[in-house]
């Protein structure tokens, strides 16, 4: 799993949503080793701003060397970024993490893939990697993004707080009033929500992966910064602790405490 | 050719360029980055003598021109280290400097005795850790404790010792005399100032420990300073750290008296910080003619 | 309506926000940016018994996220500052508060029984002075020297008395402690961290005076965390400042316990800062619903 | 003296020499009360860089409210200024200091405009402006610049430390070598020419007006970081100081010492 530093060029920026931004970024080798459910390390070129900002890759595209990340501004950081437009130059570090086991999956298994507000963006390129059938339940607030483009890989289902598309309510509430049942899941979004679905998974017995989110520094390993409490002594920490970056972001929500 | 070899404790290393304890693991995760026998000496993340769990997160923070860390020390104790860590530096041409910490005394000692039989080439004693002992202060904010601790390592130690400072004190060249009158090799500086962020808008400290340790080029200065107060107090070599980014960075602490330099923070910023510095100084020795890098330490008075 | 009002030692500021001592000059400056009468208070620099000639140049040099100053307390001296400066300040509809320093506590003591007469507000007394009695370190380094300095002051000071505690200490606690059992009608800090600057190429110090005092973001939560250890261990009012850039940062210090904030080096970067700080409290208080500020004072524990 | 701080907008950005760029500037206010001899502070994008960077005015256009700098790329801050292209916004605050003064020359009057190296572009707008007689002496290294555009409001006369054009050596040579002669002199550039100019103005008696460099802060005369060494005592200062920022950067050179 080689990871690389390198100076990554904006192909093309877009909105796609309230402060919601799409980019695509030319790189020269991170894409070619990208997989669903890891991340890459931006920095920022402010240098009052020193940590990387770690975001999901959302979709990869491997003959252009192309990558695509979907974030949403939420900070200084983002907000620098939401500002680039083509041709323009950002530092990148990546690929980073795990990512999500695709060989969970076969052809005629079932799948939820799971992806709840600013977690969405990682099921996109997952949708389109894992074989199976893949049912997509889609939480949002209230406005909607990227789900035309997940509809192309599976069955999407949506959930909002409002009502005002699919079930009201959140993804599980989505997965009960559709009947939904599945062999394993795939999950990214806030915690609370993975926190719900590690409990409905070990209730129904149910594989379940879990993205999670800490805040980082190194992001590859080094510093500690991005540990999650593990259920066993973790044989690299040799405590209760992971780290997010290296051991995760992705882990089986049997391992981990939420 | 320029020479950039430097020695520490008797120790030579082929350049002053060290990494800085916790910022860098055991090496390993930067080795993909790193050619790890390019650089003076690997510091080690501290290690104590049983696994430490560390603090809840989160752990760490951004603040302007640096960040602001509550890792707690967590670590997989001094055995596990020994079995892992300290075979997997050996294959590299490096020095290996083991960072020790402890909440009592007697926790120091144990590690320290067990590195004894280890082929490491000198250990890097965290005094900023809590003295459980004695009341909130750090070991290293009173000279008393850091003279006692130092005479008591150094009495069981099988290596060279560096006393590592933290900069939260009032006088830091008398702290570092009283780890000189305690007998140690070296001395190096800073570890990190304590400071604390709020979340304004959640109403509730940014890092879950309240309070954590800013490093990173903001302290930079204040680093210098210290450096340069040490190293005409002491007169042990001294190691200069506290947001060293760039080789011009790196220099600073030379001219003001180091005789070696960490790079930590820049490390997540740029994984290849360290042998940026590290080519930034040979580039720097070249422009200006400097043959040997002893003509740099401490040249400025 | 929000009310942002707030009592420090018995005077009434319309807002918390003041300028910081040396930065603001005695406000004459600033006046062409600034609406003085919309300012908490106006910080004068600091102003001794006789004209100090201040430091040779260069004096201020520029670091990572803030900067270091070495101006040496250059001032008029305490009759000519009678004359024009507090007239001028008197014109406006703000709070004066005059900051006095000194090299022994005679110099101190001679601009506080001159200002018995005027007409100002308060006095902010800087004790990173040197204390030229004691040898090297500044009066506010040394909590002896600091109860002594301020319990004198007060025997003597007409209005109420602000100590303006020095960061370069072991346990600013401490500090203020002695500050408060001394008299002390209100703390506030912090002064700038005393730093270093090299120029590499020239090899050669970036100021004159060889060491300068750190400031600006880089050093805020440093300053962050030395006010919330003070809100935690003294009863009168705390004053916090250090590199207050936004309202947000602002708002930092209140929510860990400052009654008072004040706005240094960004003024430099933006002469409108204390405005804009001004401003963005109001803009926060209203976002969230916070009639008065004292909701906000200390409400991060 | 009205100053303002504004958010102006980059109208073109030229490179004149090695490492020297002229950058015209749409201003709202600034340019309107520019006068030769002032500065401008600029503030740099980058939040790790706080000061602001004090550069003279070089030339003004009153009608676009545009104004003109030519700088040498020195370290860091001119380094990012001189990626900003054509729309690019830049905060400056200006004009400050109190300029050269137009009114000590009249017509039939003699004037030398001197300048070295760096110090050289703020005797363009000052030549544009000023009455009577320009002798404009031109102190480079090797490289020249701005020298043809000078000629056109004045006789220009060349020192090269190369001897590359013009006289060889520094400007007080090719006053010597010319046999030049003047009632007022005008210069700026580095202070070991402006020392010997006020040497040699005072032993020939003549009134010459210097315009000083020093590392600034506030750049309004709040901060007293950018002192020099007055003669008598300020009568703001009260001690031997002048503000380079706010009481110069122009001075009568029997007032400072240098
Ligand atoms: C593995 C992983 C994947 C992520 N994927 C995405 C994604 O695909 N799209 C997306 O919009 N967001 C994603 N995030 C969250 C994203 O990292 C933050 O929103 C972003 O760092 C905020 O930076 P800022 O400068 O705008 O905010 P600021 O608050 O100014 O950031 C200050 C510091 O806090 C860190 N930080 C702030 N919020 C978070 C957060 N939620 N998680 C981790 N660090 C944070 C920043 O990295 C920075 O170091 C992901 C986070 C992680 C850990
Ligand atoms: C009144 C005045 C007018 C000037 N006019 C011009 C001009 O027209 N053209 C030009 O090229 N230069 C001019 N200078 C010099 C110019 O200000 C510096 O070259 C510039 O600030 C360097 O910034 P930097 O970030 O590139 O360098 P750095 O070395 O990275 O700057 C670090 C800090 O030092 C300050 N600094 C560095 N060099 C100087 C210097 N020589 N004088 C003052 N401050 C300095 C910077 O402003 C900054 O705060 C002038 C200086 C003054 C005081
Ligand atoms: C995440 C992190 C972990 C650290 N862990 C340790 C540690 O275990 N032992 C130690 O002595 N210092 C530790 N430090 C302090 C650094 O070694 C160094 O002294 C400090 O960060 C200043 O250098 P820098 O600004 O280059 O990072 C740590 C610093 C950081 C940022
Ligand atoms: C140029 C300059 C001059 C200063 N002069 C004084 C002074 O005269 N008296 C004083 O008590 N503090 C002085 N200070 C310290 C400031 O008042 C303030 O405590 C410190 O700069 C931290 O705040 P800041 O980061 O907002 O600048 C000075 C600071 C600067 C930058
Ligand atoms: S961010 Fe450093 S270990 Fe994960
Ligand atoms: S730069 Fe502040 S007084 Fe001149």
């Amino acid at each position: 799993m080689a990871k690389f530093k390198e100076c990554a060029k904006v192909v093309s920026q877009e909105r796609i949503g309230t402060g919601i931004f799409s980019l695509w970024l030319q790189t020269e080798q991170v894409a070619g080793e990208a997989k669903p459910g890891q991340f890459i390390n931006l920095y920022c070129q402010d240098g009052s701003r020193l940590l990387p900002r770690p975001i999901s890759i959302c979709e990869v595209n491997k003959e252009e060397r192309q990558l695509r990340i979907v974030y949403r501004v939420a900070g200084k950081g983002t907000a620098e970024f939401s500002g680039y437009s083509k041709g323009d130059e950002v530092e990148i570090l990546g690929p980073l993490g795990n990512g999500f086991p695709l060989d969970r999956m076969e052809e005629g298994k079932k799948a939820f893939l799971i992806g709840g507000g600013i977690g969405i963006p990682p099921m996109l390129e997952l949708s389109r990697e894992l074989k199976g059938e893949k049912q997509i339940i889609l939480g949002y607030r209230d406005e909607l993004f990227l789900n035309e483009e997940l509809a192309k890989n599976g069955t999407v289902y949506l959930a909002t707080e409002d009502g005002s598309a699919g079930t009201k309510g959140n993804v599980l509430d989505a997965i009960c009033a559709e009947g939904l049942s599945a062999d394993v899941i795939y999950a990214c979004g806030p915690t609370p929500m993975l926190r719900a679905l590690k409990a409905y998974a070990e209730e129904k017995g149910i594989e379940c992966w879990l993205s999670l989110e800490e805040r980082m520094a190194c992001g590859v390993g080094a510093c500690l910064g991005c540990v999650c409490k593990s259920k066993e002594v973790d044989s690299h920490s040799h405590v209760h602790n992971k780290r997010v970056c290296k051991d995760g972001p992705v882990f089986l929500s049997t391992e981990v405490e939420l | 050719m320029t020479d950039m070899r430097v020695n520490i404790a008797g120790v030579e290393l082929k350049n002053p360029v060290m990494t800085a304890s916790g910022t860098f693991g055991s090496g390993e995760e930067y080795s993909e980055f790193v050619d790890l026998n390019r650089l003076g000496a690997v510091v080690t993340k501290g290690v104590a003598n049983v696994p430490w769990p560390g603090n809840a997160t989160p752990r760490v923070a951004e603040t302007y021109g640096g960040m602001m860390n509550a890792i707690g020390l967590q670590n997989p104790g001094i055995d596990v280290f020994c079995k892992r860590d300290i075979p997997f530096l050996q294959k590299y041409d490096t020095k290996i400097i083991v960072n020790v910490c402890g909440h009592a005394p007697e926790e120091y000692l144990a590690v320290v005795e067990r590195l004894a039989e280890e082929k490491i080439d000198m250990m890097e004693i965290n005094i900023s850790c809590p003295n459980v002992n004695a009341g909130f202060l750090a070991f290293g904010q009173d000279p008393k404790h850091v003279e006692e601790l130092t005479a008591e390592i150094k009495k069981i130690a099988k290596q060279p010792v560096i006393m590592k400072l933290t900069p939260n004190v009032t006088d830091i060249a008398e702290i570092a005399r009283a780890a000189e009158a305690g007998g140690a090799d070296a001395v190096s500086l800073i570890n990190t100032l304590t400071g604390m962020k709020i979340d304004v808008n959640r109403r509730t400290f940014a890092l879950a420990n309240k309070t954590g340790g800013v490093s990173g080029p903001a302290v930079h200065p204040i680093a210098v300073r210290m450096v340069y107060q040490v190293a005409n107090a002491v007169k042990i070599p001294v190691i200069g750290m506290g947001g060293v980014t760039t080789a011009e960075d790196a220099l600073e602490f030379i001219l003001a008296g180091a005789t070696g330099v960490a790079v930590g923070t820049a490390n997540f910023v740029n994984p290849t910080a360290t042998i940026d510095v590290i080519d930034g100084i040979q580039a720097y020795m070249e422009k200006y003619g400097v043959k040997d890098i002893h003509e740099l330490i401490g040249a400025v008075k």
